[in-house]
């Protein structure tokens, strides 16, 4: 019934942040673009550890004779949450930096570096 | 964020960061028996602070809160982290050398569907405690930082 | 037992559907207000959610995530909402 | 899986499609940060119903409020 | 004028990530799963551990985890470089 | 077992009630503070329903099979459930205070003796 | 010889040889520059440079700045350049663009091969 | 062997981490000592690299695990995959390393005296320790997410190392968001095409996925974005335009780092390339795309940067021009894999010339990099119209310049000439429009370079440049360090070609080695 | 001294009451969970002591105002709550709506005190506590069904402040 309908989530996410990233003029518009990409990257990640009539990885008081989703991905995402925190504190602090000296966060400003 | 809440904001806090902090420390130390762990707790600690943040403003967090403090723990918790790794340099790099040793956290776990132990897990329980006091003291000092460069920009550009 | 799991499980696929209702008002929501409040409810609709889908696997460990959520969704109400003040105040 | 998760699955995905949609439409900066963390809430609930309530936490813990609290900063700062 | 020419190809690339979803296998049947389930069935014995999860993130790629932290950091000691005049 | 499978419906059907009728206030009504009435105590209260019926469930078998994991299953659904109620509020505080002061005026409004106090 | 003796793929080089043969030409030109003349005056006109009568410019004067260099290297290839310079535009949407635009034509050039 | 040096492999990481870790804590007690303790840990580091690189071309690829009872364990009892993380250190991978541990070192001593007057050293030195861990990661790790990592890691320091003068003026900070956005772009496709390796074929070791790659729809997706993204992150036209902004607002030390970084990308396009997938790709395609890339920087970086007045602009022009020549040659490699006798005749040879481009580059252009920072040190300007008459001040940078430019331009006894003399004649062979075309290139580059040394340092002494004088000794030692290299690389060619490159060219085309180094027989 | 052992104790048994499931100690807990507790507790008191008692009143840690706290929630303030909601369901459900914003004036002293009120007008019926005015806690309430322009404290919000004088002042 549901079919591959997560992926095709994951794909719809990772273009809007492009779409994003490619025609907005808002630099925090960019950044969160970039979120978007990073929370379909990591569903899809998620996406593909999941198993059907499964439980989570965790024996702790889990019910007795269910197989379990795979767990690998679980652990690259936690990273890579982790990292897209990291990511877009950075983009945003820059993003201020660029607002205290140009007076502008439109990237059609932000071009002294050009040629 | 220089200004605080309103009182009642303000009282409801006090009660609940308290909790929070116990909640994210929870978290922390159950980390190999529950889902969470170092990054989780240290994420939910972290956000307590941004609370009292919120609900205080800059000027008063001060007190609770300094930022050098929170600095010197996250160099620390990562100092923490890699001495553990390198503890295990008797066979490899990140070797677990303390589970199922029988020390004080080296108890084997039971096999197959248990309520589990708190002092199981070698090594993923201390480096669980040395990476939740990294990610607390960094993302706290990144709500901080960022707060009060943001109060700063936003007064300059007001003059 | 497996018809009580089962009544838990029909009332947060339930829940969930109610997202939608909220989610028109995010969308359409006039003022920022509006919006804030829509995030709210969403807020509440997960979180109890949540504790019915942690009923529902028998996974009981899956509650702290509920908690998490409750304690958490908070804190982002209170930082938009001092922001719309704030805002107000420096027109 | 039964068809009912399948349901709770689709619903929870549509939602969180239509706010990252309007994540990037929406004008008003606030508005498209609210969406974004309403993206970001059914995500975690999406990672929930995947079984993955590590991710869960983290992601309700970062997403929720740390990232929510910088965007507001940012904005703050970058406002005409 | 160079607009179009980056919307056309935005579809373009779209249309190649649409092809992800559709190649993919089916959702939640993954065909190969040696190295999960060998984590699945050893990670209790091997670490002491109830969390299989927390057993990957610390143990079998603990070195991931040393690089994860790292980020952070880096990115801890950035903000503060970049701030360090404005904070004061 | 009857007599809780109904009790348990029925708390059940409550929560479903009352967590829709918020979402149909937050619709129909007017303005921010009318919505807010009904997203704040509708949510709250269903969601009070609905988790007291996992409440009732798991002290039920804790009491019956003696398994402690029922056990923490009702002692953290009621932990979750207390942050809801006291978080819940307090958040629809902020939001109505933070409403005002922006300038957002309850329609319809027969008096509003909030705009005439000068407040800091 | 087989110290810094390198196989080029059709060929050989030995930079030590090179550098032998220009400390061996570089001798020869020393030696021929020897045997010029040496009785120039100093101090005098004859070491002054003759620029067909004209008064020799100042030493600040005659200094080429570096937009300056290579003026009709750049004036004749205009039409090559003006476009080259307005694709680098410094936008970040651009930049991002770009990429996008790349993965677009190798997937085209992939997909078809 | 002592046993503390059997985890080299894993020292060469953990103690530069540590020194950064330490480095914050140290900083509130002491400033001075902070420089000294970055230059002391990264030379440990260059020592242990020159160990590893001793013990791997003598003893054949190194693989340590990460957590394993013992090193060389990699596959659990009754399991043909390896679990753990894995580094797997083979000759191509040593070669950048070496390249990153000699160009980090040298900037750490740069940056003794040329950061003096900034603030917010620690932080500045814990960035550069970061990078610079980062780059040995990117370079030595055999696991896929590991190196996902990493490149995380090399992004975020670059970055804050980019805009770090931020305080300064805007332009740092510009820089820095270009270079963020790109690289994190970048970063999430490699984790894109990750969860596509992982989906298909449940591993994460490099050669576990290639010795069951099956070139499947989803892997050429994978390919793709792989190959975009990285060679955007070496610079490959068109997608440089971040380069020239990164690289000329960074401190110049770090613009060296910068270098050595965006190599790290190119090594790992190509490690991708050829030991991920090797064979089963489309090659003569794949290696014609890259052929294209390679031979659209060389032209258009160097058309550029004639035309820049601004003197790390122009150098980091160059900088996408010379990576044309490295994607040139590789590609070209690439290209005749599947052909034996083309390989053997002159791919192989057009693949040393690439890979001993690199090494070269690093040096020459670290080195001009150096000189450019010397002279904003002195003259606090890089704008080449404002600049003259600077050779009567400063005799060494001027010698040391004119070294650099030789070497950039294939000028004979320097080491520039030596490869690129190999890449013209390998690639004559196989197209020789290719080769005139490089040959071009080498022409041009000269021309801008003679401008560059004419505006810079020929001239009059002009007066507002009376007073300037040499710059400190730790710079004149760093580029008088890179000199020698380039000289003796130049007089010597034939060691390193035959010592250290044939065997990283080596490591690279055979994929079966590579695989069996992890997975036992083959 | 007081602020730091109070906070201690209340946040050990916050972690007892989370860690509950089977063990030695009571047959809820192990050694080791009581011991994690004893350390995590310690920490959290360093963090939130300064916090919890910054106005160093410590009326709320007398256990008779938290019996009589259970009291009262589960006594007027819920028999109140099932009328708010039926109010509030019968007014979505019609949309009869007479809103208004009223100040009421409680007499309340203490934070702690406020707050209870204020969340409890919250949750009961046809009123939302809006804003307040710090100098004399006085609250402002958004009121569904205005019937009186100037009301007084009973018609908003029955004997609340009653109770909650009780138990918070």
């Amino acid at each position: 019934m549901i079919g591959n309908f997560p992926f095709v989530t994951v794909i719809i996410l990772i273009g809007l942040g492009i779409y994003s990233l490619l025609f907005k003029k808002n630099l925090i518009k960019i950044a969160i673009g970039l979120t978007l990409i990073e929370s379909g990257v990591n569903l899809f990640l998620i996406a593909l550890g999941f198993r059907k009539e499964a439980v989570a990885p965790i024996y702790t008081q889990a019910p007795e004779g269910v197989k379990m989703v795979l767990p690998t991905p679980q652990a690259l995402c936690l990273t890579s949450i982790v990292i897209g925190v990291a990511t877009t504190a950075l983009v945003l602090s820059i993003v201020m930096i660029i607002y205290q000296r140009y007076g502008t966060i439109n990237t059609d400003e932000i071009r002294r570096l050009r040629g | 964020m220089i200004g605080g809440m309103s009182r009642i904001v303000r009282t409801m806090t006090t009660l609940i960061f308290g909790f929070i902090m116990v909640y994210g420390f929870y978290v922390i130390a159950h980390g190999h028996l529950s889902p969470g762990g170092g990054f989780q707790g240290g994420a939910i600690v972290a956000s307590a602070f941004a609370l009292l943040l919120v609900t205080y403003g800059t000027s008063q967090i001060q007190s609770f809160l300094s930022k050098d403090l929170l600095s010197i723990l996250e160099s620390t918790g990562l100092v923490l982290f890699i001495t553990f790794a390198f503890l295990g340099l008797g066979a490899t790099f990140f070797y677990n050398f303390v589970s199922n040793s029988g020390g004080l956290f080296g108890t084997p776990s039971a096999i197959g569907v248990n309520p589990g132990d708190l002092n199981t897990g070698g090594t993923i329980t201390l480096m669980n405690m040395a990476v939740g006091l990294e990610v607390l003291a960094a993302l706290g000092v990144i709500v901080l930082t960022m707060s009060v460069a943001s109060e700063t920009i936003h007064k300059k550009e007001k003059q | 037992m497996t018809l009580l799991l089962s009544f838990f499980l029909i009332t947060a696929v339930l829940i969930t559907v109610f997202i939608l209702m909220p989610l028109f008002r995010l969308i359409s929501g006039p003022t920022i207000p509006d919006r804030v409040i829509a995030l709210d409810t969403i807020n509440t609709y997960i979180v109890a959610a949540m504790i019915l889908y942690g009923a529902a696997f028998q996974e009981i460990i899956y509650i702290d995530v509920a908690i998490v959520y409750a304690l958490l969704s908070y804190v982002a109400t209170l930082y938009i909402a001092k922001y719309i003040e704030r805002r107000a105040k420096d027109k | 899986m039964s068809p009912l998760l399948s349901i709770a699955h689709i619903v929870v995905l549509v939602i969180m499609i239509v706010a990252a949609i309007l994540a990037v439409v929406l004008r008003d900066l606030l508005s498209s940060v609210i969406a974004l963390a309403a993206a970001s809430l059914l995500l975690a609930l999406e990672y929930y119903l995947l079984h993955a309530p590590d991710v869960a936490i983290a992601e309700a813990g970062i997403g929720a409020a740390l990232t929510m609290a910088i965007y507001i900063f940012a904005i703050r700062a970058t406002k005409k | 004028m160079k607009k179009p020419v980056f919307f056309i190809a935005f579809i373009f690339f779209l249309a190649f990530m649409i092809l992800v979803a559709i190649g993919m296998r089916p959702f939640g049947e993954p065909a190969i799963s040696n190295m999960d389930d060998y984590f699945i069935e050893n990670a209790q014995a091997e670490t002491a551990a109830n969390n299989v999860v927390t057993t990957i993130v610390f143990d079998y790629r603990g070195f991931d985890t040393l690089g994860e932290g790292t980020v952070l950091f880096t990115a801890v000691v950035g903000i503060v470089a970049l701030f360090r005049e404005v904070a004061k | 077992m009857t007599i809780l499978t109904i009790v348990l419906f029925l708390f059940l059907l409550i929560g479903i009630f009352f967590n829709g009728l918020g979402s149909v206030g937050l619709l129909r009504f007017p303005d921010v503070y009318t919505r807010l009435h009904a997203t704040t105590k509708c949510t709250t209260f269903g969601s009070i329903f609905s988790s007291l019926s996992v409440i009732i469930f798991g002290f039920y078998f804790w009491k019956a099979s003696g398994d402690a994991k029922f056990g923490v299953l009702a002692l953290h659904t009621l932990v979750a459930l207390i942050c809801l109620i006291v978080t819940n509020p307090t958040g629809s505080h902020a939001i109505a205070r933070a409403a005002h002061r922006s300038g957002v005026m309850p329609k319809r409004a027969v008096i509003d003796e909030l705009k005439e106090a000068n407040l800091k | 010889m087989h110290i810094g003796l390198l196989e080029t793929g059709s060929g050989y080089w030995n930079a030590l040889i090179w550098v032998i043969t220009a400390v061996i030409i570089g001798i020869g030109v020393l030696w021929l520059r020897n045997k010029g003349q040496e009785n120039y005056k100093k101090n005098t006109d004859q070491t002054k440079p003759f620029l067909s009568g004209n008064p020799e410019v100042s030493k600040e004067d005659s200094h080429v700045g570096a937009s300056h260099i290579y003026w009709g290297f750049t004036e004749a290839l205009k039409k090559y350049y003006e476009p080259l310079v307005k694709l680098h535009t410094g936008n970040i949407n651009d930049y991002s663009g770009w990429i996008v635009l790349m993965m677009a034509i190798i997937f085209i050039i992939v997909g078809v091969s | 062997m002592s046993s503390i040096l059997m985890h080299a492999p894993a020292l060469v990481i953990a103690l530069p981490l540590l020194a950064a870790f330490v480095t914050p804590i140290l900083g509130r007690f002491n400033r001075k000592t902070i420089s000294w303790l970055a230059s002391f840990t990264l030379g440990l580091t260059l020592l242990l690299t020159i160990f590893i690189a001793k013990q791997v071309l003598t003893n054949g690829p190194i693989v340590y695990v990460f957590g394993g009872t013992e090193i060389g364990l990699t596959l659990p009892f009754g399991y043909s995959m390896p679990i753990r993380i894995i580094f797997q250190i083979d000759a191509m991978g040593i070669f950048m390393g070496l390249i990153t541990a000699v160009v980090a070192f040298l900037a750490a001593i740069y940056s003794i005296s040329y950061m003096e007057q900034h603030t917010g050293l620690d932080k500045y030195y814990t960035l550069l320790l970061l990078l610079a861990t980062s780059m040995f990661g990117m370079e030595l790790t055999g696991d896929i997410f590991n190196f996902f990592v990493f490149f995380e890691i090399a992004s975020i320091s670059s970055v804050a190392l980019v805009a770090f003068r931020s305080t300064i003026s805007g332009e740092p900070a510009e820089a820095g968001l270009k270079y963020m956005v790109v690289s994190s772009i970048s970063a999430l496709m490699v984790l894109f095409a990750i969860g596509l390796f992982y989906g298909q074929y449940d591993a994460l070791n490099i050669a576990t996925i290639a010795s069951v790659m099956q070139f499947t729809q989803l892997d050429k997706i994978a390919l793709i974005l792989l190959v975009t993204v990285l060679s955007m992150k070496a610079g490959s036209v068109p997608m440089h335009m971040w380069t020239p902004d990164a690289y000329s607002e960074a401190p110049a030390a770090i613009t060296m780092v910068l270098v050595a970084a965006s190599q790290a990308s190119l090594y790992a396009l190509f490690r991708i390339t050829f030991s991920l997938y090797n064979v089963t790709l489309n090659t003569i395609t794949v290696g014609w795309i890259i052929i294209i890339l390679g031979v659209l920087s060389m032209f258009i970086g160097v058309t550029m940067a004639i035309i820049q007045s601004d003197i790390k602009r122009l150098m980091a022009y160059h900088a996408i021009s010379q990576t044309g020549y490295m994607l040139l040659g590789v590609g070209v490699g690439l290209a005749v894999l599947t052909n034996p006798a083309a390989l053997e005749s002159y791919g192989i040879k057009a693949m040393e010339g690439g890979i001993f481009h690199i090494m070269n580059h690093a040096m020459y252009k670290g080195l001009l990099f150096l000189t450019a920072g010397s002279l904003f040190y002195r003259t606090g300007t890089r704008d080449l119209n404002r600049m003259g008459g600077l050779a009567h001040n400063m005799a060494y940078t001027a010698t040391f310049f004119i070294i650099g430019a030789a070497a950039i331009a294939g000028i004979p006894p320097f080491n520039g000439f030596a490869s690129k003399l190999i890449i013209y004649e390998s690639v004559y062979q196989f197209n020789p429009l290719l080769s005139i075309i490089a040959m071009l290139v080498s022409i041009l580059t000269l021309a801008s370079f003679v401008k560059v040394f004419h505006s810079a340092f020929l001239g009059p002494q002009l007066e507002h440049y009376k007073s300037v004088q040499e710059v400190p000794k730790s710079m004149v030692l760093a580029m008088a360090t890179l000199a020698c290299i380039i000289v003796f690389f130049g007089l010597f060619p034939e060691l390193i070609v035959k010592h250290i490159v044939h065997p990283a060219v080596m490591a690279l085309i055979d994929q079966a080695r590579y695989t069996a180094t992890i997975l036992g027989g083959i | 001294m007081i602020p730091f052992i109070s906070t201690f104790v209340l946040s050990f048994f916050a972690y007892l009451f989370l860690t509950a499931s089977q063990g030695e100690v009571l047959k809820l807990w192990s050694h080791y969970e009581i011991f994690a507790g004893i350390i995590i507790a310690l920490i959290v008191a360093i963090f939130a002591s300064q916090v919890l008692f910054q106005k160093r009143s410590y009326r709320l840690l007398n256990p008779y105002k938290w019996v009589l706290f259970l009291c009262y929630f589960f006594g007027p303030f819920l028999h109140a709550l099932i009328k708010a909601n039926i109010d509030v369901a019968y007014r979505v459900i019609t949309g009869k709506i007479n809103p208004g914003i009223v100040k009421i004036s409680p007499q309340l002293k203490s934070d702690a005190a406020i707050t209870m009120l204020a969340n409890s007008i919250t949750l009961t019926p046809g009123t939302l506590s809006v804003d307040i005015d710090e100098d004399n806690n006085d609250l402002y309430i958004h009121w569904i069904n205005v019937t009186d322009l100037k009301p007084s404290i009973e018609d908003i919000c029955g004997n609340f402040p009653e109770w909650v004088r009780r138990i918070a002042e």
